[in-house]
């Protein structure tokens, strides 16, 4: 008898199978620096305003929702901002998706105020002519590939985007972020085993902000650091806590690098925290007396960049200013413009169900319809 | 006589069967330390402890075969899916373990297990989360699939469910776990596969499920007005499907419409449709019609969203139609 | 024109189309150095290679999803499953991810994508590989289902559905893999939606799809003995559907039954009646009968199977009943 | 920028949310030895003896196949019979599942010979009436709880029936077998993730055979041994080669022990080798050349105990002729009872889609029936 039992074990001799297949254990490392130049105070400020206009959009979406304006679930993403923007930072022409809490990551991947807030509103301007809502903005623009109301299950969808990037050898890399509730779904593991299997260029974010709706995660998982699911799949992977946009911009920056190298897909997991509700129905009476406010003192995104930006590139209240009114002004033309684009026309309600190109006759809408001789010759679209 | 939210009518039913019977237990997301997406298991962590009052994380495939793998083994477990709409990444489970190991075990093991939680369109919440499932899950023996659409009738049904010895779907509403409704203080247990008549009438039957019993409810009422008398026949149970209320209630009235949640083809709807025809050819005076779902993914606006649900005035017109021939 | 297998007719449309159009792939378990679970696929790994012959782990939930999202962004996977029974742990994707996305981005990302493998039961499988799954793809809106029963029309649908923007369902048959049938040398492409009229009779029309129309063909030809004179209606489509024709031959004929795999209870059978009934209800002198599988998990023993199968004792013995009226 | 991007990052001081759960990474360690005496010769002779009636059993069972006597699939565990016979060595009173290849387990677990064949060829007295065949063979009396058909999806009731035995505080331990390609399912994922986080007394066995059907390993997974998932989850772990029926036993005892400890679940990869093909409707051409010869000669489990009980037993050719002809007895006579026991009765065909007790009145069997007034009242069962 053998007497090591714990790990791995060596098969026995020469023979073992295992020899014959490429990673034994362990993952390949990431680089150890990214290819982005050091940030500038031009770029932070950027970054730091796109944080500023998903916070304050969403504080806006969040009144209107009060005031039943907005309907349905709305998922805020504030206090999380840094992870979208900081990701965004180096992925401007790859492909994004992610689940229902994404008004913050379409916004960085480039969706305007307006298109957002309209999608919020179910109207004609809004991304996805209001026929989406929260959970569906989708901007084909941008690549932003939509919000996703199924836990984990876009996480196959960002996987074959990644495939069909390195299909075409496009040089893309396709981002896909979810939740650490979402690192529990079938749907998330068999896709990081395909993702690997086939080396494609994705980059797989988990947004650890230590909830799934009211349940933290040592209440859902035996461990802590979701990038360990990594290790069972043989893929590259990192975590770190992501509240300093400059450290995600620069370790996701590595993880796209590595990606778009073709040397396969990249698992990370950000450590986060939402400061809202799961939802605008969530009163979060779940968190442990003082951790929303510590987490808001000590690590609030906006706050760290804020800091950051007067200290070391000079940037003045006067500035700090401008932007903010920017900002503002932006938000409220994106809210006036929701106000005022139409509802869907109701001519529409069949457009979208199926794509236009048709190489047959349609489905019948309903029942009622069905009669002789007036057979109404129904179409798709 | 107490008077209760459709919730607690459900909570009431888990909590009195929990009592008596310790191998049930309760499982699914947020249903212990958060009380329930929906609080409908408010307070049952309290009473019963973490043992029997189980959060998971999100991976219904994995606690629906969980759970399926503890009633073999003789516990009665109670799976929430926090919505029916989230049982599509655990219907492998449902349908290819929970309704076929009786019988491809040769009658060795039962599976007596009841998943339930809320099911179709709620409001806004767009195309992947207004799905109904009655069909899907109605479609297969093995299974039983049960609604209601008042508290009294979610206690004593819920009730029922639980000591089955098969598996049940038990479909819930979320629009509706607060309306309240009378239940009786003594214990009720209402045998599945029993149709109710919520509204005798002689002119036509509206055969229906859940909370478009309520839309039938408002269509006859503004019919009364014109003189048309709406019989309502309230299925509750999908399968078994009460075959004797169903022909018993159209042979008297010799029309029907039947009005469901969902989406037509090959819902529900056109399973009572063929076997109305099928039993009753000769004493129909008109087609049976369906008010269902137009044929679309739901979409998020309201304007939209309206236009896909059945209501009372398409219900109404389609009793108009029925009524003309 | 060719005699071709089955599996050729299909292989020989994929093929056609992958040197047509470099964004189609095929995607599936066993697919590429196996050659394909039912040699569907041999060769192809030989002439497109491995960049666009895929074999996969068994993940189906996951390569359907990688196969819905490499069709956003404009490939148009092919992915096979080895049986449908196996797509259930992929139901989700097809539904809430394939059939929603146009919709619920509103339009801007179609997903042309092609599920297919053999559908229903083989023979003595049991009941865990004998789903039938018609009606559980065809009740949702922004799918497209389609099946055949001979080469010409496996090799003419199967293109169509390739070149179609929408996902379509594309259900085979293990059973008839190796049927051989005529397939024109020239290229065919047959629109979704269209029925076809496989015996043209005056008495009673049966509707049916997949290979039991072989088994009406059967009862059809036993009848004509009796002068009973049968048109047969062979779907092909079961969403879109072809109410045109449906509607013709059962105006002619006045009298149906529908026949096919899988369960009653809210089947596509299910569907057709109720339709039919609504289109027709002063045209037919008959009720609508349903010949499906007997409502029961599929047991292994072949007495047992045997039983539960549609037959053409069973059709017979359906029309005989309606023709009696 | 913070420079050390392979592997988990320490979170940024002791505001760290990792620092809150249990566990951070790494599995726990298993026994370096089980509870059982060491192996005696009548407990070696009688675990061989299990292994030869297994391969003996199948083989008549093959013959029979050809003759279509056995009809449907038909999956040989021919060649891995040391996995499940060492397995049963410590778990005599457990639960067992395994997935479409397991006349082995149930042999294993004290089905009789005459159950299995009379279940292949779907007669009343087979385990389970002839209603499920060679992938459904269930037993209850010796907790054996099925065959099962759709890769991994037995892995959750696993968890389940390991749930349970907690629940009712049993001490008994769920055994769950399963393949090298079922590692690849969400639902195995999920199962392992749940089973984990509810310490569940369960073991899962992947049986890893090298291949999938036609796909080797490493044309499925980017890893090689599939016990490393256990290290995404957090699940104690073993891997080890399963050919000798003695180190199977000693090292399934040790996770075992671990298990019904309370200590939570373990995960195993055992590696072992099929000499038929998947089924027996394949051909198995896929081998490399002078593959299945090598295991054959090298890795034969029935050779290598022979061998051992020959060798350190003392075991004579007398005494193993004996065994071969009771074994020969017990499947000749097996495969008598099969031929004489009676097919199903057609009246019980409705009999075991629901179980007896109901609550109410049933659902129609089939449309033909629905007559007014010769209702009939269909009762399930
Ligand atoms: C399959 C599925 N199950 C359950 C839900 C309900 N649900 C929506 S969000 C959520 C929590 C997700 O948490 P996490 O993945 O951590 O993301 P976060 O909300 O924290 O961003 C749950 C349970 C769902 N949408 N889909
Ligand atoms: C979900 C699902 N997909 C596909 C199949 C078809 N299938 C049956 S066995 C098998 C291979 C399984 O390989 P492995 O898990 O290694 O077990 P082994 O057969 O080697 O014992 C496949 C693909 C199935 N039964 N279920
Ligand atoms: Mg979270
Ligand atoms: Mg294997």
């Amino acid at each position: 008898m053998d007497g090591s039992s714990n790990g791995a074990t060596q098969g026995q001799g020469a023979a073992s199978p295992h020899a014959a297949v490429h990673t034994q254990g362990g993952v390949p490392p990431l680089p150890t620096q990214s290819s982005l130049p050091p940030i500038t105070r031009d770029e932070l400020l950027r970054l730091y305003r796109q944080m500023v206009l998903i916070r304050r959009l969403e504080e806006l979406a969040a009144k209107a929702y009060t005031q039943r304006k907005i309907l349905g679930f709305c998922h805020l993403y504030i206090g999380q901002e840094s992870v979208a923007v900081g990701a965004a930072a180096s992925t401007a022409g790859d492909y994004w998706m992610a689940a229902y809490r994404e008004h913050g990551h379409a916004l960085a991947k480039g969706t305007s105020a307006r298109a957002v807030m309209a999608e919020l509103y179910g109207r004609q301007g809004g991304s996805s002519r209001g026929l989406g809502g929260s959970m569906h903005i989708f901007d084909r623009e941008h690549d932003f590939l939509g919000g996703y109301g199924i836990v984990g299950a876009h996480v196959p969808l960002a996987a074959g985007v990644a495939f069909a990037a390195k299909y075409r050898g496009e040089g893309r890399v396709a981002l896909c972020y979810f939740g650490d509730g979402a690192a529990h779904q079938g749907a998330f593991f068999e896709a990081l085993c395909l993702a690997q299997l086939y080396k494609v260029p994705a980059v797989f974010i988990c947004e650890n902000n230590f909830y799934a709706m009211g349940t933290p995660l040592h209440r859902q998982s035996a461990l802590a650091d979701m990038s360990l699911r990594a290790e069972g799949i043989g893929m590259a992977r990192d975590s770190f806590e992501g509240f300093d946009v400059e450290l995600v911009r620069e370790r996701v920056g590595r993880a796209v690098d590595f990606a778009r190298s073709g040397q396969g897909p990249v698992m990370l997991e950000i450590v986060t925290y939402r400061h809202r509700g799961h939802s605008m129905s969530d009163p979060a009476k779940y968190r442990p007396a003082g951790e929303l406010e510590q987490r808001k003192q000590e690590s609030d995104p906006l706050k760290i960049t804020e800091r950051r930006l007067r200290e070391d590139f000079g940037v003045t209240d006067a500035d700090l200013d401008a932007l903010t009114a920017s900002v503002e002004a932006e938000c409220e033309d994106a809210v006036a413009f929701a106000e005022q684009s139409p509802v869907p026309d109701p001519a529409d309600l069949y457009r979208y169900t199926y794509a236009p190109q048709v190489t047959g006759m349609g489905v019948g809408a309903e029942a009622p319809t069905f009669t002789i001789p007036a057979l109404r010759d129904q179409k798709e679209g | 006589m107490a008077t209760l939210q459709i919730r607690e009518a459900l909570r009431r039913a888990m909590s009195e069967e929990m009592r008596r019977d310790d191998r049930i237990f309760l499982m699914g997301e947020e249903v212990a330390h958060y009380n329930g997406a929906y609080k409908v298991s408010q307070g049952m962590l309290e009473e019963f402890g973490e043992r029997r009052i189980i959060d998971t994380p999100i991976s219904e495939n994995g606690f629906a075969g969980l759970g399926i793998g503890a009633a073999m083994v003789g516990l009665r477990p109670i799976i929430e899916f926090m919505t029916w709409n989230f049982s599509l990444v655990a219907y492998d489970q449902v349908i290819n373990s929970a309704a076929k190991i009786y019988q491809m075990s040769g009658g060795q093991y039962s599976v007596p297990i009841v998943f339930r939680g809320p099911n179709g369109a709620a409001e806004n919440l767009a195309s992947q989360h207004s799905t109904a499932v009655d069909s899907l899950y109605a479609h297969f023996p093995g299974l039983k699939v049960v609604t209601y659409c008042d508290a009294h009738d979610a206690y004593g049904l819920l009730k029922a469910a639980i000591r089955d010895d098969s598996p049940v779907c038990f479909l819930e509403s979320e629009l509706t776990y607060g309306v309240k409704g009378e239940v009786p203080d003594e214990e009720l247990i209402i045998p599945l596969g029993q149709a109710k008549v919520r509204r005798s009438g002689k002119d036509l039957t509206l055969i229906t499920w859940g909370k478009q019993v309520f839309t039938c409810e408002a269509a006859a009422k503004q019919l009364e007005k014109d003189g048309v008398d709406v019989e309502i026949l309230d299925l509750r149970s999908l399968r078994p499907l009460d075959h004797e209320a169903l022909f018993r209630s159209v042979s008297k009235t010799r029309r029907a419409v039947v009005v469901h949640e969902g989406h037509l083809f090959a819902g529900v709807g056109a399973e009572i449709v063929a076997r109305l025809q099928e039993a009753l050819f000769d004493v129909l005076e008109a087609p049976v019609l369906r008010v269902t779902n137009r044929d679309v993914p739901q979409p998020y606006a309201s304007n939209l969203e309206k236009l896909v649900m059945p209501d009372a005035p398409r219900v109404i017109e389609a009793i108009r139609k029925t009524l003309a021939r």
